[in-house]
């Protein structure tokens, strides 16, 4: 890793002399190795938990799959017709991807928290069920309905994600909040970014008043200030995101009930997704530290 | 248009900070070649002045010429250029504090682009004449007040500009130092370089008289005129 | 509200004249009021987050309150007798707050998902369900369990908790992990204003130098800096609170169903604990610049 | 003891910055009421010395006391009130650049606790002393070299402190205004301060004899010598 007062390897500029007219040192230089390593820590965590909620949300949703199930009721000597029919039907409805009848023992082990294991399924004269999963298109349940209604008259469709859905909204919600933590940090960074190279500037007046004199143009003067803070910050996101990662990495909440909230974590390849951090905030900064420059040289004039 | 004229020109300028006119009505011209010296009491307006010579500040009626550009039109990065051509002596001599005096004093070079070691020879030369050999690898901050006026002297120097702007130069050196200040600053006028120094120090202008061939501005009730022989 | 330059009603120092000592503007100045305006803007959405699985978990948690249920299978002629029975022992059971059996109609309601709304319920041999709420205390399920084994043959309980606990568990988590956000940032904040007081420390080294030189004791010096520093803090924390809770009150979550996530946001008496937050912010400061304001005076020796 | 020695008594002391030994077995004591010039060439070690007299710097062998007090024995605060009995002109005037002159020069004061109303009529004579009435408002950075130089000193002699150090006080400043300066610090000098000015300007010193008994110390060769009638 470059450290911030090394000139070597970054490839802004191949003049390794020219930041050395910034001094290398100082509270602002500080400032902003910290505070990209802050912020990269932080986006770090907005990360994991944007991606838990994502995972989650990812989960139920297949669990759902727009899940739903079709229930028939019918005098025992009609059922099985009345199955094969709604089968049919279901095939031919555009959006569906499969519909299984469920066995009579699944069924008996749905009941089971209800009525206990000694029920009598068969000899009962309780509905069958039909499990439908549909594709990613979706069916059209109103149609289905009515569809039914005419061919197989003892079906009533029970559309799952009616009570399910919130749930994944809620999933959903942790996501998006997540990703607007994540663009409000950049944001902050950016700005803080911002700040701290203004005052980097004006606690370097006299620095630039001194390049000024001997006629360094303002593009020498910013490139050197753009290059020594763009490596700060690069220096300090990736210290941030390195401490981050290992934070998470350490979080305990692996061995929990994976159920709900899989734990905060990243999984194989998202891991990979934090090395673009560093990068990311350096070009943050290179922009920031830009813009900054040239409106304080401005204001130097 | 840059023969007919001096290096410098002025036109009925005036220079007003916020307080109230400082100068007014200056119509003068620095011919290429001369030695100038710029009296006046403290606060007439001297280092004012040598900023407008140097586009730090823009009369505020009348006009500039500077290379027979008017500062006014230029770009910064024009002025920039220009800079290059002026070597400038700060009354408050500036440094890059983090620099060494030998890395301040060849930095008009560096931010020119050119190579610092090329001229490495030329450099030590320069570092002794004004005194400061044994100090080049010394900050900014360690310097006496003397050794800070004499290395903003080496750094207004060292990119060998057409003309030689000095702030009072010689403000906190002794006698002895000055006078060696003084013939470095003649030397080079001899090579062709315009010079001009700001001094309240009459003794200063009195011993160069002998030197060389010096011209004397006073700035006096707001006007700057040439003096007479007579000091 | 008190603006960073107005010297006017902060308590620290009556001396008014004495904070003019240190330059009023300056980058470093708007970047503490800057850093502490993020940060309280961020600590807002933390809070909001934190609160709202708070409520989560706590809506789970009395909504199971340990709740179970016991249900119980027994010929049509003893489910009267072995009701009674289950009830007995449930009402001597220590930790068992309120016991009930389900009427026929609720379990007709239960079951409609299941088998339509034409189970004959009364007819058919189903079991009768028993809903149990514990108390604070909770009850003893395995001793529950040998009692009744002995005392209502037919009688299983089914404990709740066993699969919606995850549920909780993961609100809980939500909210530990809004709690350890808030830590953070105040940490960061704390060392942010650190790293900005000492970096106007560095920048105003000629005011500390010239203050020295006429005479001021440090304590004189670092009163100055320590002031204007907890004001801007103050001021800035107040700007990003209040920014933040207009955020969190304009965020579209509210008209949302509210089973899950019940939208971010403070409810009633919360939106006072925002009022603290400046304060509390400020007094942060006030630590961290005193303590920064300290170690730059021995350095600037 | 006080009454024994001088306001300020160097015992054997010597200064060495990193480069090297720069001061060596002074002995000499400042006595009270006296009128001193200090006086060497550009980095012999006026400023070290005077720096060393109020406590910015501690002899690196051998021991300076000040008013009695070994500074290597003070604490910070001790120092800060000891400051308010020295008045001190630095070489490079430094000022708080965002208060304009009045608030600098009364700066003092303000950090000693002291109301600055009540000494107002004071301040205005003073200001107008230094040549300084009609820029009373202006900001530091807005001063001219030598308005600078002008209004340290004003700042320095606010307190009415016992001894006046002054690193070139007159640097920047014409002729005409250096003898007015140097007549206040001659009145002050009567009013029984104790007064040592650092200065290269030997027509300053030669001037100065006329009217006060001044003893002119030399830095010469590492140390420092009561330099006789003849300069
Ligand atoms: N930025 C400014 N704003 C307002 N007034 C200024 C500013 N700069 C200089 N002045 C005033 O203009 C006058 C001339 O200043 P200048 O520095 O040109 O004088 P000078 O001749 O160089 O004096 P010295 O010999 O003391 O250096 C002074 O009275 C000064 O206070
Ligand atoms: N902090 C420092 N570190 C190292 N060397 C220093 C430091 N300060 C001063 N010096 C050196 O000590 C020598 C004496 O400095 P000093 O400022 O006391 O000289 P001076 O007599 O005041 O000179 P002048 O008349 O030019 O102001 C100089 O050569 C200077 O470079
Ligand atoms: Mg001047
Ligand atoms: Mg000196």
């Amino acid at each position: 890793m470059t450290t911030p007062n090394d000139d070597s390897g970054f490839p802004i500029s191949h003049d390794t002399s020219r930041d050395r007219v910034v001094p290398p040192t100082g509270f602002t230089a500080g400032l902003t190795t910290f505070t990209s390593a802050a912020m990269a820590f932080l986006v770090v965590f907005a990360l994991a938990l944007a991606l838990a909620a994502n995972r989650l949300s990812d989960r139920w949703s297949a669990a759902l799959a727009g899940g739903a199930t079709l229930r028939i009721s019918a005098p025992a000597e009609q059922m099985g017709s009345q199955l094969a029919q709604a089968i049919k039907v279901l095939k031919t409805t555009p959006g569906i991807a499969e519909a299984r009848v469920i066995t009579p023992d699944e069924q008996q082990a749905l009941l089971e928290p209800w009525f206990g294991p000694d029920l009598p399924v068969d000899a009962l004269p309780i509905p069958r069920l039909i499990d439908i999963r549909e594709d990613s298109r979706g069916y059209d349940a109103q149609g289905l309905r009515l569809r039914l209604a005419a061919e197989v008259p003892g079906a009533v469709l029970d559309d799952h994600s009616r009570w399910q859905g919130p749930l994944v909204k809620a999933a959903q919600r942790v996501w998006a909040l997540g990703l607007f933590a994540i663009v409000l940090m950049a944001a902050t960074s950016a700005a803080m970014i911002t700040l701290a190279t203004r005052a980097a500037m004006a606690a370097n007046a006299q620095v630039v008043a001194v390049l000024r004199l001997i006629g360094a143009r303002d593009s020498y003067i910013a490139a050197a200030f753009v290059r020594r803070f763009t490596l700060r910050a690069l220096f300090g996101a990736a210290i941030g995101t390195g401490v981050g990662a290992l934070a998470v990495y350490l979080l305990p909440s692996k061995n929990d009930q994976a159920m709900i909230l899989s734990g905060l974590g990243f999984q194989q390849l998202q891991w990979l997704w934090l090395l673009t951090l560093p990068p990311i905030i350096a070009v943050v900064a290179f922009f920031a530290t830009r813009q900054a420059t040239r409106r304080e040289l401005r204001r130097l004039r | 248009m840059l023969k007919e004229h001096g290096l410098i020109d002025l036109e009925n300028v005036a220079y007003t900070y916020s307080g109230g006119e400082l100068l007014s009505e200056m119509t003068l011209s620095i011919a290429s070649g001369a030695f100038y010296f710029l009296t006046g009491p403290s606060g007439s307006g001297k280092t004012t002045f040598l900023k407008m010579c140097y586009g730090a500040l823009v009369p505020t009626t009348g006009t500039i010429t500077i290379f027979g550009q008017d500062p006014r039109k230029m770009t910064r990065d024009d002025i920039a250029l220009t800079r290059r051509r002026i070597g400038v002596v700060h009354q408050d001599c500036q440094f890059l504090d983090h620099l060494n005096v030998v890395d301040n004093i060849a930095l008009p070079l560096a931010a020119a682009g050119q190579d610092t070691l090329a001229d490495g020879a030329n450099l030590k030369e320069l570092l002794n004449w004004v005194g400061l050999g044994h100090r080049a690898d010394a900050l900014p901050p360690e310097l006496s007040g003397g050794e800070r006026q004499r290395a903003a002297l080496a750094r207004a120097v060292i990119m060998s500009p057409d003309i030689i702007l000095a702030d009072e130069p010689t403000g906190n050196v002794d006698w002895e130092m000055s006078q060696r200040l003084l013939q470095l600053l003649v030397e080079l006028n001899r090579m062709g370089k315009t010079v001009v120094i700001a001094s309240h120090d009459l003794s200063l202008i009195r011993a160069a008289k002998t030197e060389v061939q010096a011209r004397v501005l006073r700035i006096y009730n707001k006007r700057v005129q040439l003096a007479g022989a007579n000091l």
